[in-house]
C-alpha cells in the first residue's frame, strides 16, 4: 500500500525535477497516443519538440517564432500568476486581452495616418489602460460585494467577444475595407505597427515586454514586499492582513496587473502579428495563459519556460498536422495530458511517497 | 416591434429544452462542490458525455442508451480529476482547467467519424393527465423525456441531501473535511462518488446537446455551457432548486433575447447577445450582496488525512 | 478496559511506545503529560482512528482493535475530541446524528437529544445551526453526541479548556453521574487542579512512554507539573514596580465581529499603564480575537475610540499602529500570527518590517530580515536547525515562543499577546511568561488575554474578564477569588464582585 | 520526385460540418482529380490573428499552392506570399492581390434569389425567419437577394432576422430557430453553417429550411427543400492543373451558379411542382447569366433609389456588391453596428 507523508516543507529538488518528468511521461503517453492514431510515434514526437527547433527548414523560422507565440502567454501569465499566488483568481484574462487590443488599437487608429512617434507609446498606455479597466470590474465588485471573481471574470470574456464583434463591424472598422468587417492593418500605418525588434524574425515589442515582466515579477516577489505581501496572502491570508496587508489593495492590484498585462499582451498582437481587429482576433492566449502559469509554478522563470514549451507544442503541434497529418484535436490533448502529469508529480514535491510493507499493513488492520 | 408575438408559454417551453444541458451539469456540480470539491472541468465532461454519448447514440440506434453511455463516459473522466485531486493532491482549480483542456481534445479525437451524421431521434413524451390541461398542457408536458429525467434528478438531488444520510454525511464532508475524518467517514471515498455523480450529470448535459438538442456531433459543440453551469452553481448558492431556477433562469434569458431580436426590437443586438453574461454577472451581485452565500466550508480546499 | 504495549511511530518521532494500563469500570483515569507526550495519539488509537505499530487492548476482557470509529463506538467508546469535531454550517440535531452509527428518524433524535440534555442539566435547541452557539455549547453538543450512544468508556481529550468554571461544574457533575451508572472516563487535561478534583488515576506520559502513575487526588498540582516535566519548574518572578503614564486607552469600542460565526464587541472600554500586565480572563469565543484585532489594527475603531500615549490610533491600519509602538500577538499561531509555509525569515519580515527597518523603499533586506530571525531564535531558545526552516516545521511551542519574541524583541510600549502559552508545555509556557514579565519591568505596558486562569494570577497586576464582547472592570488580582473571577467571567461587573 | 504539393489552411476544424468541411471535400477532390501526382496537406483550426506561422511553415516544407480559406487570412496571405515568390497563394472571398496571390469568391447571393423565391412561395403565414451570422457584406448580400425574390412572388411576405454572431453554434442556432418559429416563420432560412435549425424545423413539423454550405441532406425532403453548396471542388481541381500545366496566373475570381462554385441542392418534392419549375428556371437564369440577381427598379431601405429599372448592380464601387451594407427597401429591420 502506498501512502503519502506531507513533507515538513516542500522539496526543492523534487520541485525542479518533476517538470521534467511530466514532460518526459507526457512524451510517452503522447507517443501511446500518437500510435493508437496509426501515426509514428518517435516521429511525432520528433516532429512536436525537435523539429521546430532544429530542423533545417523549419528551424530557422520556427525559433524566433517560438518566442513571439510565448511572449503573450508569457506576459499573460505573469499577470495571472501574481493572482493566483494570492488565491485571486482571474480566469478572464482572454476578455482583458481582447479589450486591451480594442483600446489600443482605437487610440492608434484614432490617430490614421499621422506618423506621430508617440502614436505607439499611447497604444501600448491604452492597451495596458483597457485590461486594466476589464480586469478592475471583476475586482470592485469582490471587493465591494465579495462577488466571486472567477465567474464574472469569465462572464465577461463572453462580454468583450461580443464587443469585439461590434467594434470590428462598426466603430473601427477599415473605411477603406469594402465593407468588411475588421480594422485598418497596422502593417500600413507605420507610426502604430508594432514592428519587429530583429527584422525578419517576427520578434516584436511584445517579445520585449514579456522578458521584461519575467524579470520585474522575479523581482517583486524575491525582493519587493509588494511581492512577499503577493505570496503572503497567498499562503495565509489571515496572517497578510494581520501584517498589514489590505485585502482590498492587493485584490485590486493583483487583478489590475494581470488585467493590464493581458491588456498589453492583446496589445502587441493587434498591432503586431495579427495586425488588425477582426471578428475573431482572440486566439484563445488568455485561457491558456492559465496553463502557462501553473505549468511555471507561478513562478516567473517557471513560467518563461512553461511559456516557451507551450509554444513549442503549439508550434511543432501545426507542423506535425502539416507533415504527418496529425489531427490538431490530438494536439489538444497532449496539452492536457502535460498538465495532468505535471500536477500529479507535484505530489513529489510536496509529499513523501512511502511503500507500506503488506506486513505492517496487516498488523495495523488487526 | 411587436413584443406580442412572444408567446410566454411557448417561451417557457423552448426555454426548458435550451436549460437542460446546463441543468444537468449544474445539479452535478453542485452535488460535488456540496462534497468540498470544486471541479472546473465541466466543459470537458460535458464535452465528452457529447460525443460518447451521440456516438454510441449513432451505433445502437437508441438514444437511451447513448445517454447511459454519457453518463458513464463523463463519470469516468471525472476520475481522472478525482484521482489527481483526491489522492495525489493536486490543485483543484489547475486540474479543474487540465480536465477542460484535454476533453476537448479527446472529444475532437472520439468524433472524428461521426462528424455530420444524424443522430437517432427521441421520441416524445407526454405526461399523462397534464398533457391534457387546455393550452399548457401540449406546451409544456410533451417533451423528451430527458426534459423530464433532469427534473427528476434534482428532486432526486434536493431528496438526499435534505432528507437522507447519506446526504448528510455528504454535507458534512464538504462542510469540515477533518471532524469528518475524525467522526469515521471516508472523506476521500465520499468526494469520490461525488465527482463521479458530477461526471455523470455533466456527460448526460452534454449528451442532451448532442442527441437532442442540436442533434448531431461538431467539435466544441458545447460552446461554455460547462462555464454557465458553474455559475449556475454559485448563483444557486449550492440549493438544488434554486439550480434549477438559476438554469432556467439562464436558458430564459438566452432564449429571450433571441425572440426580442426576431420581434425587432430596439436594443442593439450586441446587447442582446451579451445580457445572458451581463445579467449573471448582476445576480451574482446582488446574491454576494446578501453576505453569507452558503458555501460549503471545505471548498476546494485540500484534505490530507494525517493518520 | 486494558491497554497492553500500544505503540505508534510517527516519521521522527514515536509519539506512544509501549503503553500499558488498564481502567475500572466506573473510573475517572487522567491521561497526563506535556504537549506532544502521546496523549491524544494514544485515545486516538482507542477509537479506531488511528493504528497502533505493535500492542493489544481489551474490553470487557474481550479483544478489542476497532478498524475504525464505527466499530469502537459499536463496542461502547465515545469521544470527546480535543478539536471541535463539528460542522458549523449543519444543526445541533445534524451534527449528532453524524456522529451516530444508527441514528433514529429525524423527530424522534430532536426529542431525544431535549430529553437527554435536559437530563444531564445541559439543555440544547435541536434545530439551532452550530456556528451560532457558544463555545460551550457546542461542547455540550459534542458531549450529548455521546452520552446518546450510552457508552461503556467516554473518552474526553481537553473537554473544559473553553468553559468558565461555572460551565466546568456542571460538566463534572454529568460525569460522575455517568460513573455512577457505570461508565468509565478517560479523561485528558492540562488543567491539573481539575484532574485533582475529578479524577481517581493517572497515568503520565512523556516522550510517549509512561513514567508514572498515582492518585491525583494526594498530589499538588505543582508535584503533578513535576512528574510530566520531569524537572522542577520554574515559576516566573518579578519585581514589583509602581505602574507609570496611561499607555493604551480603550474607551467605549464597540464592533460588529468581522467573522461570522464571531462575537460582536460591546462598549469596551479599558486603560493600561506603562511597566504594567493587565490580564484579560475569560472563555474563548467571548470576544477575544475580535479584541485583539481592534487593537492590531485588523478591524478599525471609531475614531477617538483608541488612544495610544495619547495619540488616536482607532483608525490606523496595522502597520502604522506597529511604528507608533503597539504591538500584538494573536491566539492562532499556524496562519494568523505565522504563515506556515514560509520561512522563519519571512516570517520575522511579517510584523518586524517596519520597527525593525527591513524595508528600503519598498525593497527588502533579505539579510537584516535573516539576522533579526537569528536574533530571535537565539534570544528565545527556538528549537529548529534555522531560519530558513519553514514556520509550520516547527513545534507548536517553539514556533510560539518565535512569535512572541519577534514581538518583544522589536521594543514594543504596548504589547498584546492573546493566548500566549495555549498548547504550549510547561517550560516553554514560563519562559514566554518570564519575557512578558520581563518586558513590564523595562517599563512597556503588556495585555495578556488569556483563558489559562493560572497563567494571569500569576503574572497580570490587574484582572478583568471578558464575556459576550463585554469586557469587566479591571480590579487588582491580589486576593481574587476563583469564585470571583468566575463570576466576572460569567458576566457580572468587577464591582459586584468585589462587593 | 515531382509530385505537386498543395497545402490548405483552415479557419475550422475539418469537422465542422459547413465552411471548412466543404473546402476539406474539395482538397478530397484534388486528390481524387490527380491521384498520385498530388500530396495535399493541411492545417485546421488555424486562427485569424496567428496565420502567418502556419502559412509560412506550410511555404517552407515546399508546398507549391496554398489556399487560405478564411477571409481573416487575407493579410497574412499576402505578407507570406511575399517572402515566397515562388509558391503561388489563393486566398479566399478577400480582395488583395498579388503577383503571386489570387482571390476567389462564390456568389452565394445568386442561390439566395432561388432560395428567397421557394420561400416566397412556399410561406402561409408571410413570416420567414432568417438567421444571420455576423453584418458583413456576403451576409448583407444574402439577405437582401433573399428579400427580393421572395418580396416578388408575395408582397406580404416579412422577414424576422436573428443575429447569431456565430458561423458555427449548434445550440444557438437551434435556439434561433425554435425563437423563429414560435413568433410565426415557417420558412427559416440560414446563414450560419450547422444543421441544428433543421432538426428544429423538423421538430415543429411545418416549416421549411435550407441546407447551407453543404447539402444537409438528411433532412430532405423536408423540412429541407432545397440548398446552397459550397462546391469548391472544380475550382480546386482547375487552379491545381494550372500550377501542374505551369499557366497558373493571379486572377480574381467571382463565380456563381454557372461555374459550378454556387450549388443548388436538389429541389425536393416538398415543393410543389409549379414553385420546383419556375426556381430551376431562375436558377438557370442566374446560371446563363441572362439574369442578374439585383436588377433594378431597387431602392434603398431608406427609400434613396439604388439601382434604376434595368440596371445591375456593380461588383465593387461605392454601392458596389462587395461592400454591401444596407438593407433594400422593405426590410423592417436595422443591421447590427451600422
Ligand atoms: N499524524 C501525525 N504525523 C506525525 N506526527 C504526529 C502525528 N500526530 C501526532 N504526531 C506527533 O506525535 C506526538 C504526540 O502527539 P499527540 O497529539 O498525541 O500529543 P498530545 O499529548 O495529545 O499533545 P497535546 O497536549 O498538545 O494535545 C507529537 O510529537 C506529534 O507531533
Ligand atoms: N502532522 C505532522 N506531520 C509531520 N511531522 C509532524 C506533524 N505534526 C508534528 N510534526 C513534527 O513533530 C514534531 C513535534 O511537533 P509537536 O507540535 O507535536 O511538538 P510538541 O512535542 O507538542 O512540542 P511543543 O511542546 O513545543 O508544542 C515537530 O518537529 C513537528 O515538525
Ligand atoms: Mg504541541
Ligand atoms: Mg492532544
Amino acid at each position: 500500500m502506498i501512502r503519502l507523508e506531507k513533507r515538513p516543507q516542500p522539496s526543492k529538488f523534487w520541485a525542479a525535477v518533476t517538470p521534467i518528468l511530466a514532460v518526459i511521461a507526457t512524451m510517452i503517453a503522447g507517443g501511446i497516443l500518437f500510435w493508437m492514431l496509426g501515426k509514428a510515434p518517435l516521429e511525432a514526437i520528433r516532429t512536436i519538440f525537435w523539429d521546430p527547433l532544429f530542423h533545417e527548414t523549419f528551424g530557422p523560422y520556427s525559433r524566433p517564432q517560438l518566442l513571439v507565440k510565448a511572449g503573450p502567454l508569457i506576459l499573460i501569465a505573469i499577470g495571472l500568476s501574481l493572482g493566483f499566488r494570492a488565491g485571486i483568481w482571474n480566469i478572464g484574462a482572454e476578455g482583458q486581452y481582447i479589450m486591451g487590443a480594442i483600446c489600443g488599437a482605437a487610440v492608434g487608429l484614432a490617430f490614421y495616418p499621422s506618423d506621430n512617434v508617440l502614436i505607439f507609446p499611447a497604444m501600448v498606455l491604452a492597451g495596458a489602460m483597457g485590461g486594466w479597466a476589464w480586469a478592475m470590474i471583476p475586482g470592485v465588485l469582490k471587493v465591494k460585494f465579495g462577488t466571486n471573481e472567477i465567474l464574472v471574470s469569465l462572464m465577461l470574456v463572453y462580454v468583450a467577444e461580443n464587443i469585439l464583434a461590434s467594434v470590428s463591424q462598426g466603430l473601427l472598422k477599415n473605411p477603406d475595407g469594402m465593407g468588411f468587417p475588421g480594422s485598418r492593418n497596422f502593417r500600413d500605418f507605420p507610426a502604430a505597427h508594432n514592428t519587429d525588434l530583429i527584422e525578419g524574425t517576427g520578434m516584436h515589442w511584445g517579445v520585449a515586454a514579456a522578458l521584461i515582466a519575467v524579470i520585474f515579477a522575479y523581482i517583486l516577489l524575491t525582493r519587493h514586499m509588494l511581492g512577499f505581501q503577493v505570496r503572503l496572502t497567498g499562503e495565509a491570508p489571515r496572517a497578510a492582513r494581520f501584517s498589514g496587508v489590505s485585502p482590498t489593495r492587493l485584490i485590486l492590484f493583483c487583478l489590475g496587473a494581470s488585467g493590464a498585462l493581458a491588456g498589453l499582451a492583446g496589445l502587441f498582437e493587434v498591432s503586431g502579428p495579427s495586425g488588425q481587429i477582426s471578428i475573431d482576433f482572440n486566439a484563445g492566449y488568455g485561457f491558456t495563459a492559465i496553463i502557462v502559469a501553473f505549468l511555471g509554478r507561478l513562478h516567473p522563470i517557471g513560467i518563461l519556460l512553461a511559456g516557451l514549451l507551450m509554444a513549442l507544442t503549439y508550434i511543432g503541434g501545426e507542423l506535425a498536422q502539416l507533415m504527418l497529418g496529425l489531427p490538431g484535436a490530438a494536439i489538444q490533448m497532449f496539452q492536457g495530458m502535460l498538465m495532468f502529469f505535471l500536477l500529479a508529480m507535484d505530489v513529489l514535491s510536496h509529499y513523501r511517497v512511502r511503500w507500506k510493507t503488506p506486513a505492517a499493513a496487516q498488523e495495523g488492520a488487526k | 416591434m411587436d413584443l406580442g408575438q412572444i408567446n410566454p408559454i411557448l417561451l417557457l417551453a423552448s426555454l426548458m429544452v435550451a436549460a437542460t444541458p446546463i441543468l444537468l451539469a449544474a445539479i452535478g456540480e453542485a452535488v460535488v462542490e456540496k462534497s468540498g470539491v470544486l471541479n472546473l472541468g465541466v466543459e470537458g465532461m460535458m464535452i465528452t458525455g457529447a460525443v460518447v454519448g451521440f456516438a454510441i447514440g449513432v451505433n445502437t440506434g437508441a438514444p437511451s442508451i447513448g445517454f447511459v453511455a454519457a453518463a458513464f463516459a463523463g463519470a469516468a473522466l471525472s476520475m481522472l480529476f478525482g484521482v489527481l485531486v483526491l489522492y495525489l493532491k493536486s490543485n483543484q482549480v489547475a486540474t479543474g482547467l487540465g480536465l477542460t483542456l484535454f476533453g476537448l481534445g479527446l472529444s475532437a479525437l472520439i468524433g472524428k467519424p461521426f462528424e455530420g451524421i444524424k443522430a437517432p431521434t427521441m421520441a416524445k413524451y407526454e405526461v399523462p393527465l397534464l398533457s391534457d390541461i387546455p393550452a399548457l398542457g401540449p406546451i409544456l408536458f410533451r417533451h423528451d423525456p430527458m426534459v423530464y429525467v433532469s427534473l427528476i434528478i434534482v428532486a432526486l438531488t434536493w431528496y438526499v441531501l435534505a432528507r437522507t444520510r447519506a446526504g448528510l454525511i455528504l454535507r458534512g464532508v464538504g462542510e469540515n473535511h477533518d471532524a469528518a475524518h475524525a467522526l469515521g467517514y471516508k472523506v476521500i471515498r465520499v468526494r469520490l462518488m461525488a465527482i463521479a455523480f458530477g461526471g455523470a450529470c455533466a456527460g448526460l448535459g452534454g449528451a442532451y446537446i448532442s442527441l437532442v438538442r442540436v442533434p448531431q456531433w461538431v467539435e466544441g459543440m458545447t460552446a461554455g455551457a460547462g462555464w454557465i453551469a458553474l455559475a449556475i452553481v454559485v448563483f444557486a448558492s449550492w440549493r438544488p432548486w434554486r439550480v434549477l431556477l438559476g438554469a432556467y433562469l439562464f436558458g430564459g434569458i438566452s432564449v429571450l433575447q433571441l425572440n426580442l431580436q426576431a420581434a425587432g426590437v430596439a436594443i442593439p443586438v450586441e446587447v442582446l447577445a451579451m445580457s445572458p453574461y451581463l445579467i449573471t454577472i448582476l445576480v451574482l451581485v446582488v446574491i454576494s450582496l446578501r453576505g453569507n452565500h452558503g458555501a460549503p466550508g471545505s471548498l476546494g480546499r485540500e484534505f490530507h488525512a494525517t493518520h | 478496559m486494558t491497554l497492553e504495549g500500544l505503540t505508534k511511530a510517527y516519521p521522527g518521532v514515536v509519539a506512544n511506545d509501549q503503553v500499558s494500563f488498564s481502567l475500572l469500570p466506573g473510573e475517572v483515569h487522567a491521561l497526563l503529560g506535556e504537549n506532544g507526550a502521546g496523549k491524544s495519539t494514544l485515545v486516538k488509537m482507542i477509537y479506531g482512528l488511528v493504528k497502533p505499530d505493535a500492542g493489544q487492548m481489551t474490553l470487557n476482557d474481550a479483544p478489542f482493535s476497532p478498524v475504525n470509529p464505527a466499530a469502537a463506538r459499536a463496542s461502547g467508546v465515545a469521544m470527546v475530541f480535543q478539536h471541535f469535531s463539528l460542522f458549523e454550517a449543519l444543526s445541533v440535531a445534524e451534527n449528532i446524528a453524524l456522529g451516530m452509527d444508527n441514528p433514529p428518524s429525524t423527530r424522534e433524535l430532536a426529542s431525544r437529544i431535549r430529553e437527554v440534555s435536559q437530563a444531564y442539566g445541559l439543555p440544547l435547541d435541536p434545530d439551532r445551526i452550530v456556528g451560532d452557539l457558544s463555545a460551550g455549547e457546542r461542547q455540550r453538543v459534542e458531549i450529548i453526541r455521546c452520552l446518546l450512544q450510552n457508552p461503556k468508556l467516554l473518552i474526553m481529550d481537553e473537554p473544559t479548556s473553553v468553559l468558565t468554571p461555572q460551565e466546568v461544574e456542571i460538566l463534572f457533575k454529568t460525569l460522575r453521574k455517568l460513573t455512577s451508572e457505570g461508565t468509565s472516563i478517560l479523561y485528558i487535561s492540562h488543567k491539573l487542579e481539575e484532574i485533582r478534583s475529578l479524577c481517581e488515576h493517572a497515568t503520565i506520559l512523556r516522550h510517549g512512554v509512561v513514567v508514572d502513575t498515582c492518585d491525583p487526588r494526594e498530589k499538588s498540582a505543582r508535584e503533578l507539573a513535576e512528574l510530566m516535566v520531569g524537572d522542577k519548574l520554574h515559576v516566573p518572578t518579578r519585581e514589583a514596580a509602581e505602574p507609570g503614564a496611561v499607555a493604551l486607552s480603550l474607551s467605549g469600542v464597540s464592533m460588529p465581529s468581522p467573522s461570522e460565526f464571531g462575537t460582536d464587541l460591546r462598549n469596551v472600554t479599558l486603560e493600561v499603564r506603562k511597566g504594567e500586565v493587565l490580564g484579560i480572563g475569560g472563555v474563548a469565543g467571548n470576544g477575544q480575537d475580535e479584541l485583539l484585532a481592534v487593537m492590531s489594527g485588523e478591524a478599525r475603531a471609531r475614531e477617538g475610540s483608541i488612544t495610544l500615549a495619547g495619540d488616536e490610533i482607532g483608525t490606523l491600519p496595522p502597520g502604522a499602529r506597529r511604528a507608533r509602538g503597539l504591538l500584538t500577538a494573536p491566539e492562532e499561531r499556524l496562519g494568523h500570527s505565522a504563515a506556515p509555509e514560509m520561512s522563519l525569515t519571512e516570517n520575522a519580515l511579517l510584523t518586524g518590517a517596519v520597527r525593525e527597518k527591513l524595508v528600503d523603499r519598498g525593497f527588502l533586506r533579505w539579510n537584516k530580515t535573516e539576522k533579526f530571525a537569528r536574533r530571535i531564535i537565539e534570544a528565545f531558545d527556538v528549537r529548529t536547525p534555522g531560519p530558513d526552516n519553514a514556520a509550520g516545521s516547527l513545534s507548536g511551542g517553539n514556533l510560539q515562543k518565535f512569535v512572541i519574541g519577534r514581538e518583544v524583541l522589536q521594543d514594543p510600549d504596548v504589547l498584546v499577546v492573546n493566548q500566549p502559552t495555549w498548547g504550549v508545555d510547561a517550560a516553554a509556557a514560563a519562559a514566554i511568561r518570564q519575557s512578558l514579565l520581563d518586558l513590564a519591568q523595562k517599563g512597556a505596558a503588556v495585555i495578556v488575554i488569556s483563558q489559562d486562569l493560572d497563567e494571569l494570577m500569576e503574572i497580570s497586576d490587574r484582572f478583568t474578564a471578558l464575556n459576550e464582547g463585554r469586557l469587566a472592570r479591571p480590579v487588582p488580582t491580589q486576593g481574587l477569588s476563583v469564585e470571583e473571577i468566575g463570576l466576572m467571567m460569567g458576566g457580572a461587573e468587577g464591582d459586584e464582585v468585589a462587593a | 520526385e515531382d509530385k505537386t504539393k498543395v497545402g490548405f489552411i483552415y479557419v475550422g476544424p475539418v469537422g465542422d460540418g459547413g465552411w471548412t468541411y466543404e473546402h476539406d471535400q474539395g482538397r478530397k477532390a484534388v486528390e481524387a482529380a490527380f491521384g498520385d501526382k498530388v500530396e495535399t496537406v493541411y492545417v485546421e483550426s488555424v486562427s485569424e490573428s496567428n496565420a502567418e506561422g502556419p502559412i509560412t511553415q506550410m511555404a517552407l516544407s515546399g508546398v507549391d499552392l496554398i489556399f487560405t480559406t478564411s477571409f481573416g487570412f487575407m493579410d497574412a496571405t499576402v505578407a507570406v506570399a511575399e517572402k515566397f515568390p515562388n509558391v503561388k497563394f489563393e486566398h479566399a472571398t478577400g480582395y488583395k492581390q498579388a503577383d503571386n496571390v489570387s482571390v476567389y469568391s462564390a456568389r452565394f447571393y445568386e442561390g439566395r434569389a432561388v432560395q428567397g423565391h421557394i420561400a416566397g412561395k412556399m410561406t402561409k403565414s408571410n413570416i420567414i425567419g432568417y438567421i444571420a451570422s455576423f453584418p458583413i457584406p456576403e451576409v448583407i448580400r444574402g439577405i437582401n437577394s433573399a428579400y427580393i425574390h421572395a418580396k416578388k412572388v408575395n408582397p406580404d411576405v416579412q422577414f424576422k432576422i436573428i443575429w447569431a454572431y456565430t458561423w458555427f453554434d449548434p445550440a444557438k442556432e437551434a435556439d434561433a430557430a425554435k425563437a423563429l418559429i414560435e413568433q410565426g416563420a415557417d420558412v427559416i432560412l440560414q446563414h450560419t453553417d450547422s444543421t441544428a435549425p433543421q432538426a428544429a424545423a423538423k421538430e415543429a413539423g411545418n416549416v421549411v429550411t435550407f441546407g447551407q454550405a453543404s447539402d444537409m441532406g438528411d433532412y430532405a425532403p423536408f423540412p429541407r427543400v432545397s440548398s446552397i453548396i459550397d462546391d469548391w471542388a472544380p475550382y480546386y481541381v482547375a487552379r491545381t492543373q494550372a500550377v501542374m500545366d505551369g499557366t497558373w496566373e493571379s486572377v480574381s475570381t467571382w463565380d456563381g451558379i454557372g461555374a459550378g462554385m454556387v450549388g443548388i441542392g436538389e429541389i425536393s418534392d416538398a415543393v410543389p411542382a409549379g414553385v420546383k419549375a419556375e426556381a430551376e428556371a431562375l436558377r438557370d437564369a442566374l446560371a446563363s447569366g441572362e439574369y442578374h440577381a439585383f436588377t433594378g427598379p431597387l431602392n434603398k431601405q431608406d427609400g434613396s433609389v439604388w439601382l434604376a429599372e434595368g440596371e445591375t448592380a456593380a461588383d465593387y464601387g461605392d454601392n458596389g456588391l462587395a461592400g454591401m451594407n444596407f438593407y433594400v427597401e422593405g426590410i423592417d429591420s436595422e443591421i447590427p453596428s451600422n
